[in-house]
């Protein structure tokens, strides 16, 4: 499907095409959209759906219901009014280029549609001809066109290129966030039953589940044994976590993505040793299973209602505070939307480590603590027994997923963790990280198979910077604190950097993680020798 | 305000930019030649009486010089030109301007063999005024051409309209003769002369041959209170009265080795 | 409605700024002032050029002067009608508009132009 | 649009020509004199007024700031307080930066590609052409605004008078140069060249963008104009703006010239044409939310005016689907089946 990354990255092409922008018609062909959501997902959910229940949007005809410009507008005019941001931001951008260049689809594609600019005025050409005075006057002299199907299909198109990762507001000399756009287009596509199954299978699943993945209660406890199976052939160790535990101090929740699939899994067992090296008084909930949240791709009520279980569950529970574990969106939520959705939080206490006594005063409103910033206190208090030489054929580099990066701003706390767990550890350049890093290229629930042509483009330039420090400093080894970076780097490095391989940060917490009375370890979590005999030089 | 426009300029190196853009703007085409109505065109000239040369030149007559008739000279100079005499208002030397002043002769020719020297030479000391070199460094040194050598007599001239007090000129000049208003000079002068414009703060300012009284068909100020000492002509006119000067007596310029070529020659 | 004090509070203040010229004047007339002419300028009847061409170009035609005199050396300006005129700010102009008050000063503080003519060049009150 | 520009350029043009026809040809100075100008005025203001509370209206549901530092959280980690600020005096901070000094454009950097070896490499360029047009563009413009203020203020405030003076400080030429005025066309100018030449700029703009820039050039144009080369009589231009200072509008006797109704009227379209346009980012730029709010949700709760119970799959619910296997995998159960 897709050639080498030597042509790939040659075939990048700026220039932009002679027709001007709205009379370029969407790319629907095979391997350019995501598969659209299977009408059960929607109908379980509650949600609109098409008219056809099989279709495809290489379809020529659309099976919109009658009225589709209508629920349109009113969706419009009603977001309109419930969200400033919206109004504001289709307002006033003055099209100045500043964020331009500075989508990683955009950089990966060369497709003009895919600088951010341009995927709002999709949006901003629509609410111009319904909405402004001048739009309704001048129309095309004033940038207003008007609704048709064409453009709903440039918008399923644009807006599921977009992976909500907010670096082109970081530029905005008004802050104007896509993110905040390509919401807003994803709840009226949504309103007309266009969705994408990528994103509503596991929102649905999660629904009824408590995770994206559907496993279910018996079947996720069983997974969690089996890491402990694990853990004891590594440590000598034996752990066994409890699940959904009245009366437990702290509840402890992490996305499902790490009780599932590799790397994840190593991630997963990293935490538990941690925990139990520290004697932590916390359970596992197979309810409250997922921390990440599919509603944050679909619409914010469907954020709400997969959001409202956490709060729900340490209500239940009684537990004095949360603990969240390495997960992307799932801190944007927790960050920017869970209190305020399905706050307050009163039947809890502000969070206190246990262990250092530190009151986690930055999250007395949420009363739920990121797993690094309790790993990094750990440490600084000197709690912690590593060896950090266990890691050592990994020359590590830290990848910022977007959401902590530009939406929290959890910049040192994985990074001094990383550095005291291993002992090479280089960072990427400075355009590249923190507030400035790229997105992995697959996030917002882009990280479906049929797209990996434009999944291995949006990555490119955060594989451009590994590639760098790969080069430079011969790094092994992508740690990230997102579930999603865990599942879309392993293809995307195989693709552009194969000597890459990718982890979570706790991962190489549990390999440094000296714990009492463990036999001596041989293997690192991978059941990898600690050093490789070519690395050792 | 003054300096601070000044610095300004100094730090930004604006200043080309500034002239070019400036005289671009209004310079398109000087509406004042094109005449408000009527087909005569305005047009200058120059007076009928105005004395002119291809090449001004001074020569000063050591011999005849004395403590007093340097005081004469430079008194002569100053008044009509506006010179401040900051004296008594702040005694430190560089605030003084002078555009003519008495020098010893050892300070005035520092090249020249002074061992056993005329006691007259050594004890009298001797007018000094810009050179108005033929090839004269300040010019070259200025960045808005406020300095700049007249082709038409050769007189080294100074627009103080332009002058942005970067004191390149200063540097540039070997003989001293240029000095920089450190102060508001009004306050210093003691009558001002309404013939001749003062300088502002933040200005260099020099002897320029007296242009203005040239062009009335004067002769300069301090050739005129000389008392003969001092004799002005055209040093390209063979005929001219400094020329004969010259061709009977033995004269010297100050710091030759230079190649400045200085207008002004001292018979001693 | 989150903010919305905060939002016409700031409203309120830059309206307040931006139509300030009308609080300042508070509606008091100010035509624009005549420059006055002296006896002698009475008499002449006639500047350098006609009085329209001087009200607006007076700034140029000093600009040219004070570049010629200084620069060229030539120092007297035969007008369109062939009349001589010695080309100085202070001893021609000042001769017969010797009532910088009145005719320069008036106008140029209405117009709020400040030029710095005078910080050099001296005018007939000036004289002691 | 490919030319878009075009479009904006002519309507530039046929409007500089209606206005020095009106009154050249047509004598309507009182129109374009008088009525005009308060009509210009009341648009921006009404409209100006009604965009911001429009906004205003609008509802914020979410803290959605952009975080740009690191956020506050143990005590030991340096907190960026005006990159991530969680407090009231932060956020004003971040956004006095913003707002004075373009701060997001300043790190603006651009995408290329590098040779390395055989294949190529992204990398990418600080630049610094877009804020610095930028910036001179709006501190120009502001410096000639406030200076215009000489015409409709009498006697001339010092604050202006000393503007002016700072303004012109080179003391070049007569009438003499304000540096403002010519850095403003100039900074225009180059914006404008920056959307006609780099091609994926020009791809981007509109006539909604051409238009607004080709006015101003327009202003700038005729105002320079004025200035330096065909000059006016600015005391009769002043009694005219007194005149409408002082709400006693009148037409002063004697010439004034097209080309200065021309440069009013440019400014009065610009004036009315703010509150329909994309300039309204003057006021807008105060309400954006990613960058008007503090990152504090996890210490205080934000309140959403609209938040709205949702139907959610409750514990029971999910214990009722899953109660048998639950048991079997030994999990604890709020229920007993009957």
């Amino acid at each position: 499907m897709t050639g080498k990354p030597k042509d790939l990255i040659n075939s990048i092409d700026f220039t932009p095409p002679e027709k001007p922008w709205d009379d370029v018609d969407a790319d629907l062909s095979s391997g350019r959209f995501c598969y659209p959501t299977k009408k059960k997902n929607l109908e379980y959910l509650g949600m609109p759906t098409t008219t056809k229940d099989e279709w495809s949007p290489a379809d020529e005809e659309w099976p919109l219901p009658d009225n589709w410009q209508e629920i349109i507008y009113e969706g419009f005019k009603d977001r309109l009014e419930k969200y400033r941001s919206l109004k504001v931001f289709m307002d006033i951008c003055v099209r100045c280029g500043a964020c331009a260049d500075k989508c990683h689809f955009f950089i990966g594609t060369g497709d003009p549609k895919n600088m951010p600019v341009l995927r709002a005025e999709l949006l901003r050409s629509v609410y111009r001809k319904d909405f402004t005075t001048a739009g309704k006057i001048l129309g095309r002299l004033a940038g207003a066109r008007p609704l048709t199907k064409d453009v709903i299909k440039e918008w399923f198109s644009y807006f599921y290129q977009c992976s909500e990762c907010r670096r082109c507001s970081v530029y905005c000399p008004y802050g104007i966030d896509t993110a905040e756009v390509t919401m807003m287009a994803r709840e009226l596509l949504s309103l007309l039953g266009l969705n994408i199954n990528w994103v509503l299978e596991p929102a649905a699943n999660c629904f009824r589940t408590g995770n994206h993945l559907g496993i279910q209660p018996h079947a996720f406890k069983e997974m969690v044994e089996f890491f402990c199976d694990d853990i004891e052939e590594v440590t000598g160790k034996r752990i066994n976590p409890s699940f959904n535990r009245k009366g437990a101090e702290i509840l402890f929740i992490t996305p499902s993505g790490d009780v599932f699939a590799d790397p994840g899994t190593y991630t997963f067992m990293g935490y538990l040793m941690l925990f139990e090296h520290i004697g932590l008084d916390y359970t596992l909930s197979t309810y409250a299973s997922e921390g990440g949240n599919f509603g944050l791709f679909t619409s914010s009520d469907m954020m709400k209602r997969l959001n409202a279980k956490m709060y729900a569950e340490a209500k239940r529970l009684g537990v004095k505070w949360i603990l969240g574990g390495e997960c992307g969106h799932m801190w944007r939520v927790i960050n920017q939307y869970m209190d305020t959705m399905n706050g307050p939080t009163d039947f809890m206490e502000l969070p206190v480590n246990p262990i250092t006594g530190t009151r986690f005063e930055n999250a007395a409103s949420t009363k739920m603590v990121h797993i690094t910033e309790f790993t990094a206190d750990l440490i600084r208090n000197d709690k912690l027994k590593l060896d950090p030489s266990r890691n050592d054929k990994f020359k590590v580099t830290f990848h910022d997923s977007c959401n902590p990066a530009r939406a929290m701003g959890l910049f040192e706390e994985p990074r001094y963790v990383l550095n005291s767990v291993c002992n090479n550890f280089y960072d990427m350049p400075e355009s590249t990280i923190r507030e400035h890093t790229f997105c992995c290229g697959s996030g917002s629930g882009l990280n479906t198979e049929e797209i990996m042509d434009l999944r291995l483009r949006g990555g490119l330039p955060r594989a451009n910077a590994v590639k760098h420090v790969h080069d430079k400093y011969g790094v092994n080894m992508l740690a990230c604190i997102c579930a999603i970076d865990r599942a879309v780097f392993p293809p995307l490095m195989e693709y552009w950097v194969p000597e890459v391989g990718t982890t979570g940060i706790h991962e190489l917490v549990g390999n440094a993680l000296v714990m009492d009375g463990e036999i001596e370890r041989t293997t690192n979590l991978r059941f990898e020798p600690l050093t490789d005999e070519e690395t050792e030089e | 305000m003054e300096n601070s426009r000044r610095s300004f300029l100094k730090i930004a190196g604006l200043s080309v930019l500034g002239v070019s853009a400036g005289s671009m703007l209004i310079g398109v085409t000087p509406r004042l030649l094109r005449a408000s109505d009527g087909d005569a065109q305005p047009k200058f000239t120059s007076r009928p009486e105005a004395m002119t040369a291809t090449r001004w030149g001074m020569v000063i007559d050591t011999r005849k010089i004395d403590h007093d008739l340097n005081m004469k000279l430079q008194e002569a100079c100053h008044e009509i030109h506006n010179v401040p005499d900051h004296v008594g208002i702040s005694n430190a030397p560089r605030h003084e301007i002078k555009w003519i002043w008495p020098t010893e002769f050892k300070h005035a020719f520092p090249n020249q063999e002074a061992q056993f020297l005329s006691s007259r030479l050594e004890h009298t000391e001797l007018p000094v005024l810009c050179n108005h070199c033929e090839n004269p460094p300040c010019v070259q040194a200025c960045p808005t051409k406020a300095t700049f050598k007249r082709d038409s007599d050769g007189i080294v001239l100074m627009d103080f309209h332009r002058c942005i007090g970067c004191r390149f000129c200063m540097a540039a000049c070997p003989y001293g003769a240029r000095s920089f208003n450190f102060r508001d000079p009004r306050p210093a002068i003691k009558t001002i002369r309404d013939t001749f414009p003062t300088r502002s703060k933040g200005v260099v300012e020099k002897c320029n041959f007296c242009a203005e009284r040239l062009a009335q068909g004067k002769l300069p100020a301090c050739v005129e209170a000389s008392e003969g000492a001092l004799i002005f002509g055209d040093l390209n006119d063979p005929g001219s009265d400094v020329r004969k000067l010259l061709d009977e007596q033995f004269a010297i310029r100050r710091k030759p080795n230079l190649g400045t070529f200085p207008s002004v020659f001292y018979i001693v | 409605m989150q903010d919305k004090g905060k939002i016409i509070a700031g409203l309120i203040i830059f309206f307040m700024i931006l139509t300030f010229p009308f609080w300042y004047n508070r509606g008091a007339a100010s035509p624009a002032p005549e420059p006055e002419l002296t006896q002698k300028a009475k008499e002449a009847k006639v500047c350098i050029a006609d009085t329209e061409y001087m009200r607006t170009e007076h700034m140029q035609v000093l600009d040219v002067w004070r570049d010629t005199v200084v620069r060229d050396g030539k120092r007297v300006y035969v007008n369109a009608e062939g009349k001589e005129y010695v080309a100085s700010l202070s001893d021609t102009c000042m001769d017969c508009h010797s009532n910088k008050a009145e005719f320069c000063d008036r106008c140029h503080n209405y117009a709020s132009v400040t030029p710095y003519c005078w910080e050099c060049h001296t005018y007939p009150e000036e004289k002691k | 649009m490919n030319a878009a520009y075009l479009y904006s350029l002519i309507a530039v043009v046929v409007l500089g020509l209606i206005a020095y026809a009106g009154v050249e040809a047509a004598g309507l100075d009182g129109l374009f004199g008088l009525v005009i100008p308060y009509v210009a005025l009341l648009i921006f203001i009404i409209g100006f007024a009604n965009r911001m509370l429009d906004w205003a209206r609008s509802a914020v549901p979410f803290r959605i700031p952009t975080t740009s530092g690191q956020q506050k959280s143990l005590p030991w980690i340096k907190h960026a307080k005006l990159d991530n600020p969680t407090t009231t005096g932060g956020v004003i901070g971040r956004m006095l930066l913003e707002v004075l000094l373009f701060r997001s454009l300043f790190m603006n950097n651009r995408v290329g590609f590098r040779q390395v070896g055989d294949s190529q490499r992204i990398a990418y360029k600080w630049v610094i052409w877009l804020w610095l047009f930028g910036i001179l563009f709006h501190y120009s413009f502001l410096t000639v605004v406030i200076r215009h203020l000489r015409f409709f203020m009498e006697p001339t405030p010092l604050l202006i008078s000393g503007l002016e003076r700072v303004d012109g400080m080179l003391q070049v030429g007569l009438p003499g140069l304000f540096i403002s005025g010519v850095v403003l066309f100039a900074a225009a100018t180059m914006l404008l060249l920056r959307r006609i030449v780099l091609p994926r700029l020009r791809y981007i703009s509109m006539p909604a963008d051409y238009f607004p820039l080709l006015l101003i050039i327009g202003i700038a144009v005729t105002g320079l104009f004025m200035r330096y080369y065909t000059k006016v009589d600015i005391s009769r231009i002043k009694e005219l703006t007194m005149g409408l200072a002082t709400f006693r509008p009148a037409i002063p006797e004697g010439e004034i010239g097209g080309l200065f109704y021309v440069h009013l009227f440019f400014v009065l379209l610009l004036l009315a044409y703010i509150p329909f346009s994309k300039l309204m980012h003057m006021g807008g730029v105060f309400l954006s939310p990613t960058r008007n709010m503090a990152n504090n949700s996890r210490i205080k709760r934000h309140i959403n005016p609209w938040n709205h119970p949702v139907k959610t799959h409750t514990y029971e619910e999910y214990e009722d689907d899953f109660r048998e296997k639950m048991i079997e995998a030994g999990l604890p159960v709020e229920k007993e089946p009957k």
